[in-house]
């Protein structure tokens, strides 16, 4: 029987000594259920959460499960959420020596994160030009081409005239897609396999963009077969130590948007998962990134790996990570902010089990995932073996309508995927959220889904093997 | 009281938002009742700001008594009654204001924001203390309006 | 980056193939939140579950998350829930080839595993003669005796003449505690460091006993000093296959209740506990055990160890070694009931971080624990990292005033002590129970605890260390 | 207040989301009250027995009508109408029953067990079929006291 980390001491219990720098209070500029997951990070480190909220989140758990809480504006994030001047006074008058930025809002503004610095208040994240970097995907593809990481090779931009376009597809190999510069969302692409089809196709695609868009602009691009979205989530410290804690599958996405995610990914083996490790940790180098990051890969079916881009926050679907890990993400975030070491080496990085994430948005799925705010009359989260919730609803909570729709995130561990996915159907039939619709029928689907029980996913799984969504 | 007026009584408490009536005379006597409505009666964890911080949160229930309104603070910021530490003060309790008279200054990021009446009136309570935190939306004075 | 049991597999999950022998329907002859347990591992197992419920319980979450239920008598427990007959009944009658017994009612009851027998049902748990047979606390130590597991010696029964007992105590050795044959719970206990201090404590002793219960007879006991009660997880399949899951640290008790236990012990090393590993399946192999079962021993502050007994079904703190070993122990007797092997060795047994479990009780601790049935107006389960809620509560949920208080086991987990301590203060303070007391507050009381803190926890903890209770 | 007054008024009750109507007069008294206690109000999941297995949830609501009288289960078990396949029911609808006659058997554990009426009276329904499985306080007879 081998013994682990029992006998690390992994930070310092709210009645034990602290890290000389560990903040006193920290200001949590987010809503929903990020907030409360910086709140409990706080809480058990022993710092003083403050909340900021909306007009429209006064009865929000994490206005009532803070120590203390701030009004920063109106309901709509412009007035609030987004309102960088009223948050960092918020941060000014209760006293706080460092914000953390949760996700989405003011997380990726590297404006706001220089605002903070040049009021004295430490932005838990990375510094703010890291954050302008890569917060640029032209500039953070560069950061990895420098590194020798490839990128999705493509046109760069309009494709030149027919001979440069047939010239640029004969050096980057085909099959090539061709996309309409003012399509989205898969609209208006063609394949071409050789030279002749790429002629026909990229007269065609002029054509139809320019008829369906008004601009016959379009691009060429590496056409990546059976792509999967795989991240990379890195740990930095102020003093140059970046380790990796393995992969995520983000694969499953609706129209861009992820809806499911898995930690490992049932793709990665052991080599790739080294490879992309490798990678992503010298992309976070080149750039000196400190904090929690991410870095994400297209993955074609032959494990060419491509990078997308660096995030630079904690993810939505980080508890995956920390549920195969034990390691607490935001923890470490607050205390690569305060100024201390990372604890602990790759060695002690240790993968063990799986984990599964179901974002269960106030949606309605027979009825194409129209967002359904409102009362939540009864509520009743799942519990038992290898259930973890992070939800900002109860019973009695109104939902409203001007944020996102994710109400709760559901996340299910297993000795193994197939006990992850039984874990996570169980958790989902018991779930009660009364009077709202949401996506967990979605959800279920997904789980019984034959493709998906055997890890065939790519990031075009919902309209190629969910015709009926 | 005949069935009609019964009647009448059932369908009027089952539009409103009412959910008890009781009628009573000498000799009659009639109760009607209806289901309580669900979350506001759901008691949740009081936010425990107060007593720990100097954060304030809503200080006050605005009281919507026709002619007392209500200057708040559009931002987050620190208050302050005066120009500066040694000045007197831009307004006290009994003073008449006029719209667009500045009123207090409320220091956000050390800019400082005059904050002006936007009403003509008599200044009755002056709701928050000098140097105080306000929040979003905090009333700061209740005036009287003339 | 070790990855462990990812490729391993460990149950075929709802659409996978599934085991031959596999139930698929197993009758849960229990209430609560074990109920909803089993309940769980069986949907996790597409095995269907069938509920059995008293007149009190109709609206009780296991009723209502079972794929069926059997109203099986009437509020009081002798007349529904310890009814055999009316249980087998319900279990041919729905088809069942199984009953799980949970713990309490009928889990201990050799009479029942054998009416199930005889009724072609296969009892979750050993079989009829093994219960009866470690069920008696005097068999149950002799096993051990025989095996070579010393027991707290002392005068077993009543103490003899003066001469006896002193010649008894000489080669016990001091200290010796005489206990009175009629007290409980601590009454009337004096100690004894040397020969004339027995003498005279022996007849202070009878006489006390004697006021106070009306018979002055009284037994001898070697005292343990700082006793800590420390027990074996096992799990023994049909082939002779016994490995254990480590220990759990149940030191903390109120009137010989469990309130709170943890995995690991702080105070077993390495070596105490590969001892009591090997002592534990030394008592269960002597008695040919099979399914999960619990060896407990009392240990002293020289980690000298005491067989107390070994109990034969699931306990309430299981899910503690469930949450450091990631082995589900309630799927695992389902799955050695149906006759499957233990897919792995004591080698693939791995102790990861720090669980703890606090029994969370409708009981009003600033009542002396006044049990304090009633409606549960407003119900929150705490969320977020590290939390696991065992719970049978919602919003809107009645207590019954006829079954055990224990109403929500919240279990918490972190890297280390420290860590799963700041959790479930951070965890308790978040759960809202409303118009209802709990222990709650008396958790939080003992997580603050400075003894508690540095894990010095006896069994006389409460007494000794919170003089408030 | 005639009969006619009283059935309208439970109507409008029922179609209404009231939950409870009370008239007192000082000859006459008159309660309607709608919904059981909170539990059930509270949305669930709801069992999902009858759709897949022969388990039988309780089956019906007691009518509190006065003369109406019902026999329950005493037990778990399965439900035979008559001592053998091949004979005549112990009794059928319409049949005057006398307090202490068996009424059916109940098999549990392979033990029978006779239902005797509690009643004198008339046979008014028999609530389960022969062979059913039954759970405790299922009910078996309603029975029109005499």
């Amino acid at each position: 029987m081998v013994s682990r980390w029992n006998t690390t001491r992994y930070y310092s219990g709210s009645n034990g000594a602290r890290g000389v720098n560990l903040f006193t209070r920290v200001l949590i500029a987010n809503r929903g259920e990020i907030a409360l997951r910086v709140i409990r990070a706080c809480q058990e480190m022993d710092i003083e959460a403050v909340a900021v909220y909306s007009e429209a989140d006064r009865d929000s758990l994490h206005v009532r499960m803070a120590d203390a809480a701030v009004c920063i504006g109106g309901a709509p994030a412009s007035q609030s959420y987004l309102h960088a001047a009223n948050t960092i006074s918020a941060a000014l008058n209760s006293g706080c020596q460092a914000i953390h930025p949760g996700y989405g809002f003011l997380a990726e503004n590297a404006r706001f994160a220089e605002l903070c610095r040049a009021n004295n208040l430490k932005f838990i994240g990375p510094p703010a030009p890291i954050i302008g970097l890569l917060g640029d995907k032209v500039k953070g593809k560069e950061i990895a081409q420098k590194v020798g990481i490839p990128v999705v090779p493509g046109s760069e931009g309009a494709a030149g005239s027919l001979e440069d376009t047939i010239n640029l597809a004969e050096s980057i190999g085909y099959p090539i897609i061709i996309k309409a510069s003012a399509g989205g969302g898969g609209r208006g692409m063609r394949l071409a396999h050789n030279k002749s089809a790429l002629k026909e196709a990229l007269g065609m695609a002029r054509l139809e963009a320019g008829a369906a868009f008004g601009n016959d602009e379009v691009y060429i691009e590496k056409y990546i077969e059976e792509p999967r979205h795989i991240e990379i989530q890195l740990l930095g410290d102020e003093y140059g130590n970046i380790i990796h804690l393995g992969e995520r599958d983000c694969s499953l996405q609706r129209r861009h948007q992820k809806m499911l995610e898995e930690s490992p990914s049932s793709f990665v083996d052991e080599e790739l998962r080294d490879r992309l490790g490798e990678a992503a940790i010298k992309v976070a180098q080149a750039s000196n990134y400190t904090s929690a990051g991410t870095v994400e890969f297209l993955v074609d079916k032959n494990k060419n790996f491509y990078f997308i881009e660096m995030n630079t926050r904690v993810q939505v679907e980080h508890p995956v990570t920390e549920m195969v890990t034990g390691i607490d993400i935001v923890k470490e975030q607050i205390k690569i902010a305060a100024g201390e070491r990372l604890g602990y080496g790759p060695e002690d990085v240790m993968i063990k089990g799986w984990a599964i994430e179901c974002r269960i948005n106030a949606e309605d799925p027979s009825n194409d995932f129209q967002p359904s705010p409102g009362l939540v009359s009864h509520y009743l989260p799942p519990g038992g073996p290898g259930i973890r919730i992070d939800s900002c609803v109860y019973t009695g909570y109104n939902i409203p309508p001007f944020y996102d729709s994710m109400i709760a995130k559901v996340i299910a561990w297993g000795r193994d995927r197939e006990e992850a996915i039984a874990r996570m159907r169980r958790a989902l039939q018991e779930f009660t959220v009364t009077d709202v619709a949401t996506t967990i029928p979605f959800h279920l689907q997904v789980l019984d889904n034959a493709f998906f029980r055997r890890g065939e996913v790519y990031t075009n799984f919902i309209s190629r093997r969910m015709n009926n969504i | 009281m005949n069935l009609e007026e019964i009647r009448e009584l059932v369908m009027l408490l089952d539009k409103t938002s009412l959910t008890e009536l009781k009628v009573e005379t000498e000799d009659f006597k009639l109760t009607l009742r209806k289901g309580l409505s669900r979350p506001e009666a759901i008691p949740i964890p009081e936010p425990k700001a107060e007593d720990k911080m100097p954060v304030l949160l809503p200080s006050r229930e605005v009281t919507p008594a026709q002619e007392l309104v209500s200057i708040s603070s559009p931002m987050v910021g620190t208050y302050y009654q005066a120009p500066s530490p040694d000045s007197e003060p831009f307004v006290k309790v009994g003073d008449i204001v006029n719209k667009g008279q500045t009123l207090c200054i409320v220091e956000a990021m050390k800019l400082m924001n005059d904050i002006k009446s936007d009403y003509d009136g008599t200044m009755v309570e002056v709701a928050v203390e000098n140097g105080q935190p306000v929040e979003y939306n905090q009333v700061l004075f209740w005036i009287k309006r003339s």
